[in-house]
Parts: C-alpha cells; structure tokens; sequence
C-alpha cells in the first residue's frame, strides 16, 4: 500500500484534505490516525484569522458550499498542534495559506525546523487570495514565480494545491511543475453559491463559497487525468471522494495519493475505510502494490 | 465516548401534525443539552447529518423529538420501527447546573426539544423548576403533559391563545426572571433567545442557551458553524463549543 | 408570468434546455407544450450529425455525464421539425452549433425564413468544438468576432450560450455583449470524466463529457450573478434547476428566464410544474410579475 | 397511452438471492419487450430513473423482474408492499410475433425477465415455444418453474451444472434454432446475444433480441442511449428504437 510522492514515504495514499479534518485532534476519537498516509491540516496562515462571519455554510445537492475564509491560529499556535500530530507517527502535510508571496514565506518560515512537519501543501487556490487583482492560482507566470520563491524558502517537499476554476488546469500545472514542485494537490473547491429564496438573499455572509463533494467529483476526475498527462512530477487527487470504489478511480486516472474532505463529515470513518477497501480491492484483483493501478485507465485507453 | 453508532429505532410517533417523537434502543450516555448527528439517508442527498438534540435519555434509551421541516427530516419520519438509525454523538456542551436551587426554563416551539431532558436532570438534582412553553398553537405545545409533570410551576402561551395566555412566551417569563434566584435555561427562536438574554442580565442571573446553526461536521474540524462572541474579533464553534452558551459570551446584551 | 428576452415576449420564464428535450416530440405525450414559455430544440449544425460512439452517459452523484457530440439531423432536416413545433404556438429557439463561424452562418442560412423560429441560441460552450486549439468559448476576441458575423447574417434575436469552463466568465460575456448579443444563456455544462474500474478505463467512449443536473446549480447560480452584474443584456440562466424553488434562486440572482435540462429525464412534467410553482410562489408572496423578482437577492445584497 | 405512473405495489419478493419480483396494482397496456423507467427515490440521489422490462402485464397488474445490483435496484428493493412506485411507460419497441408457428426463445441470466411476459404472449398466440434458459448457477434460473410452465420444450443450462446442462445456453439452442422453422427471441448478456444473432443469421431465421444499455431520459430525447446500426453512419436509441432490435440491425453477423 506504499505510495512515494515528492519524497515522502507513505504507508499508504490516503489522507483527509486540508480545512476538513481539523488539526487531527476532531477525529482522534474516532479512529487511530496512524491508519491514514498522511494527516494534512487546516490551511495555517503566517497571522491568527479569524475567517467570514456566518453563515459559512450552505448544503447542496451531493455537496456543500463552505466560506471558512481561512480561520486558523496562524501559524505560531499552530506548531503545537503540529507538534501533537507527532504521537501518531503518521506524516503531517501542513497546507499554507496567505495574500502574498511573503505572507507564504513567513508560515514556512515560522515552521520549517519542526521535524513533525512533512511537507507543505501551498493553498494558492483559496477563492479569496488575490494577487493583482486576478485569483493567484489563474495565472500561469504569477504561480511559477511563486513556487520558485517558495522552494528557495525551505528544503522540505513543496506540494502546489490548484484551483479548478481555470479554463485550463494544465497550464497552471506545468507553471508550478517548472517553478520547482515537487507535487500537485486538485482540486480545490468549484467557485459557486446559493440564494434563500424566503430571505431573498444569498446563503453565504460572503457571498460565494467552494462546492465541495460528490457533486464535483466528476470535474475532479477530469483534471486530475489531464494534469498527469501534462506534468511529470505526482499527484494527490482529491474532490468528492466519498469510499475505496471513487478512491481507485483517481488512482487509476493517475493520481499517485487521493484526498478525501468533505465525506469526513458524513462518515467520520471515510479514510480508513477508504484504506481498507483499497486494501481488498488490490489483493482481491491481483495487484501486488497501489503503484500498479496508478494510471491504469490511461494505459487501458492509450491501448 | 463519542462515537458512531448505529441504533435500533424502537418507536417513531406523531406526537402532533409534522412533529415525531424517535425512540432509540441503546443509551449514548448523553447529558442534556447535547446533540446528535444523524444521518437521514444512506445515499448522499441530503449530504449532510442533521443535527438533532437529545429529548430524553437513559441507559437503554435515546429520544428524539423532532419537526419534519425539509428533506432530512422527512427522510427520518419515514424510517420505522425495527429499522436501524446511524448516529454520532453524543456531541456538544451540555446545560451546566449551579448552585442556585431555582431554574427557570424558557421553551420556544421545537426549542423545547432539549428542555425536556433538562427538566428532567433538573428535577432529579431536587431544583425548582418554573417552565414557560411558548408555540404558535395549542397543537404546537408537544407533549404537554410529560413536561407540565415535570416543572414545579408550569405556564403556557401561544400566538393565537388557543391554549396558555395570548402572549409571548417571553413576556410571561419575565416576573419570574426577575424575581427569583434562579439560573435561567432556553432554547428556541433567536429572537426569544435575545430577550431572555437581555431579561436574565438585567437582572442579573446566569443564562445558558442553546443556540442552532447549519452544520457540516459537527465534530469541530471544519469550523463552518461559528457564532460570533461578544467583543472578540472571535467566533466560536455552535457543535464543541455550543450548543449551548452562556448567554452573555454571544448575546451583545 | 410574462418576461421579455431579447426582443421576444415568452408567456412565463421557464423553457427546456438544448439537447434535453429533442425537438419537442418526445415530451409532446406528457403534456401540453404551450404550457412552456419557449422551446429549446437539440443543438443543430449544418450537415447531419451522427454524434459521438456510445456510451455517452454516465450517471455522477446528482447529476450525469453526457457526452453526445451533437447528433442532429442536419439544419434542413430540423427545418420540418421546427414547423411542426409551431402547433404548440410557443416560440421556438434553434440552438445552433459548429465548428467554425461558417457552419454556423449556415445553419443560419438554412432556417433564417421559418417565421417558426423566435430565437437563435448559439452554442459556443460545446467541448468538442475547437478554434485554433482552444475551445472556442473560452477566449473573448474570437467570441466577439463570431457574435459580430452572425449579427450581421440574421435579423432575429441571438442568444450566445456561455461555457462554465473558463477562468473569467464575465470576460466571455462581456465581448459576447460587445458583439451584438441579445441575451445571453449559461451555463453549459461543465467538462468532466469518469473511470470505470471494473473494466478499468474511462466510461465514455469520448473521454470526457459535460457534467450538468443538481450538482452543478451552485457553479450556474455564481455565474448568472456575475454576468448579471457585469453586461445589461438578458440572461437566461440554466444549471441545476429541478424544481420553482430553484428557478426563483435563478430569477432572484438576475436571470430573467431559466431552462431546464436533465431534470426533465427524472421527471417528464418538471417544466410545467415549474411554472405552476413559479406562479403560485409570486400569488403567495404578493408579487404581481416575475420581473420583480429578477435580481432581487442582488438588490437585498446591496443593501 | 405514454405516461407517468403512481402505482401501488401490492407484492415485493424475494425470487432467489439479490433477485426480487415486484406486483404493481395496475396494468399499464405494456407489451412483451418493453420497459418501465422507475423512480428508485425521491431524491437526486439515484439522479436518473432505471429502466425495467416488463416481466409480466394484465388489465390489473404490472410486474417486475429484476436484480439487486446497485444503489438504484437496493433502494428498490427496500420498498414495501402499500407504498407507491413512480415510474414512466410502457417504453419502448416490443418482441413482434410473426407468421411462424414456432418460436425459440433464449434466456440468459436476468435476461429472462422480459422474456416470461412474451412466453404468455407465444403461448396466447398459439406458437409451439422451445425455451432454453441458461444462468450461472441453479439459484439464478429464476422461477423455473413458472417458465417451464409456458414452454412446449423446456432446456436449462449452467456455467457449474447444479442444473441441467454445464453448457453455454447458446449451444443447448443452437440445434432448434438449425432446425426449426422458428422465430428466435433472446435477452440476455451481449456476447451471448451475438452468438444467437449469428446462429440465427447463419440458418435463416428471423431473430430479435432485446438490449441494454445506459439511459438517461428513456423517451427519445436525450440522444444518449444508443448503438451503432449495421452498415450506417448512423446510430438507434435503445430506448425508443429498441429495446427489441431485430438482430441484423444492431450485430454485423
Ligand atoms: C444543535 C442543534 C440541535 C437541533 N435539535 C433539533 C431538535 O431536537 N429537533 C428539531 O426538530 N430540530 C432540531 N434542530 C434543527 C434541525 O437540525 C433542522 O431542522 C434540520 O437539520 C432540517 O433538516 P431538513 O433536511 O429536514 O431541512 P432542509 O431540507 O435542510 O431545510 C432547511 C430549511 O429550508 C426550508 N426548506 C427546504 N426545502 C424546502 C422546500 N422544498 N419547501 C419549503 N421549505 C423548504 C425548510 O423550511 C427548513 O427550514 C437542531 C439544530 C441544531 C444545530
Ligand atoms: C431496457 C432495459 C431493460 C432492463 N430490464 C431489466 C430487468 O427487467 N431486470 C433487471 O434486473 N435489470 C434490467 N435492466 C438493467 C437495469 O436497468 C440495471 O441493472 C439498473 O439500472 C442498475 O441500477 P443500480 O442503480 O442498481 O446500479 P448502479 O448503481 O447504476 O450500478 C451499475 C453497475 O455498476 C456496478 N456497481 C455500482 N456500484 C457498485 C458498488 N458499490 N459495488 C459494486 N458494484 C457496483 C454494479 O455492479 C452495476 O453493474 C434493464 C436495462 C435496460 C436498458
Ligand atoms: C470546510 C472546508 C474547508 C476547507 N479548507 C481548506 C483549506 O484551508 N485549505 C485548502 O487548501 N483547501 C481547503 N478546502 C478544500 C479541500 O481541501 C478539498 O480540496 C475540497 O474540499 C475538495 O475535496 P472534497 O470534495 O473531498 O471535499 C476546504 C474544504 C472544505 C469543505
Ligand atoms: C444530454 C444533453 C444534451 C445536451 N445537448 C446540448 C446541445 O445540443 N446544445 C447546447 O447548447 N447544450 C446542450 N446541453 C446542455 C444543456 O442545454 C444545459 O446547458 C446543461 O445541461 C445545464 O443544465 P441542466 O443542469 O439543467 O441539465 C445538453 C445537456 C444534456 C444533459
Ligand atoms: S459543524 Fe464543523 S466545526 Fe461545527
Ligand atoms: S435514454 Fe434518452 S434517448 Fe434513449
């Protein structure tokens, strides 16, 4: 069940995605974290934030809109909780968020000596950073700066997180591959929103949230395919995986680890269920490791 | 203790038009005030759990009350006897008892759902216990009886005076906030909660209230279902946190 | 119930989507077609169009896939069918598609005397449809040039149908308006995939298809919000809808009319029921138009 | 005739393991070889109706055959007698009779469910019906009993042999199908159908055959069903066009 990604070793390729499973310490009770491949934690920004004011939330059908708006701790708190993280021994992926290339720097710079700490995930994908007016994520030339500025920042794996809501994932995807990442994190959430009809006002205080489950997962499944043809270096698949059966399909699109958020919070036990269900369908179709499913469906479509 | 369980539903009643009273087979060692997230359906629409508080509970018992408003809830009226619920909890803060041998108790429409067990913790820690139980109609007051047996005192108020005084529910509760020693309890609409608030501080008692929010998780992860607290630049979580608050820490009053 | 789009006045604001309705026939059984405000029919090219290999569906959570490739019986042939949707005496629009600016004069061309014919829907979101390497609906000058040929080649109204997948879809809007649009409709769908892991490649014959139902209603209702806010002309807003509830979230956002599309294959009567719902939504809530409820969530938003 | 339906469903059986037979309380006028599409849930989630054959029809009466293989047919098979089942039809074309007096019919699998109703419809007619009913496994010859009943020659066939032949059903057919002057009906897996189809081709009969395939709106209109036909640039709904195809149209034997 090993999967190795921008260096990493990872028991296995599942992980809960960033924002959607805390700093772990939510699901300690529920299972022993030690099961997951990695924990990936709350987007941590160099400042305390505190986020949106509510409502943040809006269901939609198999999904749901969030505008967390980046509530955290920041970055200096967040070390304890990365600390903490250590008793699992499972590797802890810190997802970075900020409004400007510096903002990033100083998070990796608080961080970057704790050992607990496996490897970044830069968030330039949240619907509210703007850089020059544009989302940060949407152009080309402004993430591969970013990225170059960042690997000069630290010697731990650089994993770029990309946002969905381009016209074309690929560019941004080769634009950070060439900055220097050492892996890709799609998709973030879909750009959308939600109106009370009896309150006549849109749902979310911040008026768009990201849609987030089931509902995208076909659009997740797409970019991801086109992404690992596109870039050499590995993927962490992720967008509405909710079981093992959606888990093996972002593998078999060529994700080399998948994430799994929203579902968290319909079952608690999604991630190593997901692990376990993996588990079978590998022994039971014959495969000797996951390494062997990842971009099956292209060399079957190639064929 | 927190956990997911799956629980055998012994009994699902009407208890008025639109409204259903659950009764689960296996205790979840809940206390009052606490909530759990139940999932409506195997499938994912609706995607997310629905919250619902505990009623009442016991060893061998979780109760339910709840009023069929949406999908989710009408998804779990329709499950029957004998059919299994997945549930998680319990979860949540729970209505702290103090040292004050009086409580009074402000219900408002389904907001009563969680007082009935309090009632009950109140009953047996030997307080007295005065119960204002406001709805918009006679058929509203759910299960009027259980809880008159429960409180000391007992009044009633509808919108339309088909049962209790034409009054709000607030405005009956108000001598007795004023007047007595007691810690004061309510769950229901926001605005009812507000007053109570603004009752309970003019006068100088301590107020816990149950307060609602859409949730995702309910577990704490996602901080989707925040309030805001009084005078911070800080929100807090109505799932770990909450759901029920002291009144000053998210009322400005 | 009656809206004004593009110069032509529609009895209520609801209609079917291209592609999901044929060219009324099939939906001729269930109920009586006047009852619509228009009829969309199946997008048409010039020449007959056999479509993509099968499959072409895939069911998502919420939603489907399609991946159709727009089989059409050619303009000529449609011209028969469009005549004999006039016994419903509802205005019919023509959703035109092509892969060039001249087949979609000519489709133009061919059916431009049906006194039949209310509108032109021009689809410039169809993934298959390429110019110079990118999707045409997804680069605003050939957008603008394409709406200024065929503004010249018709006299009658000209809806420009917008895709979802873009990085800026006011852009697309905006040079649509440039261009002489009418009114515009939006969205499409957007471009996903899915991966069957028995069989273990991806599950439509053309890779990739366009994902459309409830779970894309937030992606359409963010959209419909900012076009509506940054062109004049009428929107007609489409993603998701299944029910009056979710049309009103549409009008609410801006968009002075909706379609529907694959709600009508779970329900047949979802059009009809739509505009009852709609109507007794306005009678209940005291409003004497459906105007007055366009935009009216952006209007209690700015307050 | 083509409508929405709000049928009752007076019996829900279990057949064999994962199969069920449903009894709806009204006919529908359907015909041997056409389909319903049924509303497995109320919510979006199935999105799309399922399309079922129908297995048998009356005045009075409507019912189905079918296997428990996804969310769609779990959900279906949850629902009991007294409750409703919404479902559009009769769809699609159905198995024509021909001046021939005598028929082969050929089953495989849940392939069989549409092919009872046109045994009723053969024997109704008058033909003399050799059938020949191949599963996996003795518990998925499905109601054998029942079909025996309508057959003048009655074959079966399993891949392991717990009952009758351990043969392909195609070559426990193929010598009726070489020597009788028939009209070949089939439903069952793909490769099966085009071995029959090729048989029949081979020695002259007229053969129908009925398929699958994935459906979304199930009337014609959303253009997504469909398979190639012989010969053309060209391609037929499975939903409107077929289900029942007459083999030489859709199998290039
Ligand atoms: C901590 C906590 C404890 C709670 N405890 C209880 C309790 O004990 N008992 C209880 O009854 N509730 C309780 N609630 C509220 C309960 O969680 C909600 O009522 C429930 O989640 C609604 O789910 P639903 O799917 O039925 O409604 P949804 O479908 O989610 O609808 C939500 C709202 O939208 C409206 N709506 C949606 N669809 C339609 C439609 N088609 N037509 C008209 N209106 C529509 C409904 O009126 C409703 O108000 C609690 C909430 C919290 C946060
Ligand atoms: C015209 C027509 C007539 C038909 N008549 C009949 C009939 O009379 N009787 C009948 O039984 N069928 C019939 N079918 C087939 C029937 O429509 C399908 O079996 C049904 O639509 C499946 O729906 P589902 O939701 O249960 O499966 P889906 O969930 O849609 O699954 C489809 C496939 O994916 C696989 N799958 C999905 N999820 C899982 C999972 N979690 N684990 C393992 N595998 C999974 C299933 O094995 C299945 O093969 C007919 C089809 C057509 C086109
Ligand atoms: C409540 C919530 C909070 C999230 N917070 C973050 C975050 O802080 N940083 C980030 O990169 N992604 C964040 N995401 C996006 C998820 O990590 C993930 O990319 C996305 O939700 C798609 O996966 P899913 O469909 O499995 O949820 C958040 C998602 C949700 C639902
Ligand atoms: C089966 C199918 C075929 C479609 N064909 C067309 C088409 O020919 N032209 C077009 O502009 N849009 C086409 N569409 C897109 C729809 O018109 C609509 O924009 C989209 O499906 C979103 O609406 P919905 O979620 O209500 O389906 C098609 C959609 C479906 C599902
Ligand atoms: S519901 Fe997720 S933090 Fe409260
Ligand atoms: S299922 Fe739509 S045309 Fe056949």
């Amino acid at each position: 069940m090993t999967v190795k990604i921008a260096g990493l070793s990872l028991a296995n390729p599942v992980m809960p995605a960033s924002g959607c499973f805390g700093y772990g310490e939510e699901y300690a009770p529920f299972f022993d974290l030690s099961r997951l491949g990695a924990v990936v934690v709350k987007g941590t920004t160099a400042e305390p934030c505190a986020g949106n004011p509510p409502p943040r939330l809006a269901e939609t059908t198999g999904g749901m809109l969030n505008a967390i708006g980046l509530q955290n701790p920041g970055a200096a708190a967040a070390r304890e909780k990365i600390v903490a993280l250590q008793q699992w021994s499972v590797p802890v992926i810190v997802n970075v968020s900020g409004h400007s290339a510096a903002q990033y720097r100083a998070v990796i710079e608080v961080l970057d000596d704790l050992s607990a700490l496996a490897a970044y995930e830069i968030n330039i994908s949240c619907p509210n950073v703007k850089a020059g007016g544009m989302a940060f994520g949407t152009d080309p030339a402004v993430v591969a700066a970013l990225v170059r500025e960042l690997r000069c920042a630290t010697k731990k794996p650089l994993i770029i997180k990309l946002s969905p809501n381009v016209t074309d994932v690929t560019a941004i995807a080769r634009a950070a591959a060439e900055g220097g990442a050492d892996a890709l994190s799609l998709i973030n959430t879909l750009l959308g929103m939600a109106i009370d009809i009896e309150r006549r006002r849109p749902v979310l205080a911040n008026l768009t949230g990201g849609l987030s489950g089931p509902a995208i997962k076909p659009v997740a499944l797409r970019m991801v395919w086109q992404v690992t043809s596109a870039v050499e270096i590995p993927v962490i698949g992720m967008g509405g995986i909710t079981n093992a059966r959606d888990a093996i399909e972002f593998l078999m699109a060529g994700a080399s680890a998948v994430a799994i958020g929203a579902a968290n919070f319909t079952n608690p036990l999604v991630c190593p269920e997901t692990v376990e269900g993996i588990r079978s369908y590998l022994a039971e179709n014959g495969f000797a490791s996951v390494r062997e499913i990842v971009g099956l469906a292209k060399k079957e479509w190639q064929k | 203790m927190l956990k997911l369980h799956t629980l055998k539903i012994i009994k699902q009643e009407p208890v008025a038009p639109g409204y259903q009273r659950l009764t689960l087979a296996r205790g979840i060692a809940a206390q009052a005030g606490q909530f759990v997230q139940v999932r409506a359906s195997e499938t994912f629409d609706p995607f997310l759990r629905r919250p619902i508080s505990v009623h009442d509970a016991a060893e061998d018992r979780l109760v339910l009350l709840y009023r069929t408003v949406g999908r989710g809830t009408a998804l779990l009226a329709a499950k029957k006897a004998g059919e299994t619920l997945d549930l998680l909890g319990p979860l949540g803060s729970s209505f702290p008892l103090t040292d004050r041998a009086q409580a009074v108790v402000v219900a408002g429409g389904i907001g009563a759902a969680p007082l009935y067990y309090l009632l009950r913790t109140l009953k047996r820690a030997g307080k007295q216990v005065s119960f204002f139980y406001g709805a918009r109609t006679e058929a509203e007051l759910l299960l009027r009886e259980e809880y008159r047996a429960l409180a000391t005192n007992y009044s009633e108020a509808t919108d339309d005076g088909s049962a209790g005084s034409r009054a709000l529910v607030t405005d009956l509760a108000a001598p007795a906030i004023a007047s007595l020693d007691a810690t004061v309890y309510a769950c229901g609409p926001s605005p009812m909660l507000k007053e109570v608030a603004r009752l309970a501080d003019y006068y100088g008692r301590s107020c816990f209230v149950s307060l609602e929010a859409q949730l995702a998780c309910g577990v704490g992860a996602c901080l989707g279902c925040v309030v805001p607290v009084r005078g911070q630049e800080k929100y807090r979580r109505v799932c770990v946190d909450g759901p029920v608050f002291a009144a000053g820490e998210v009322f400005f009053c």
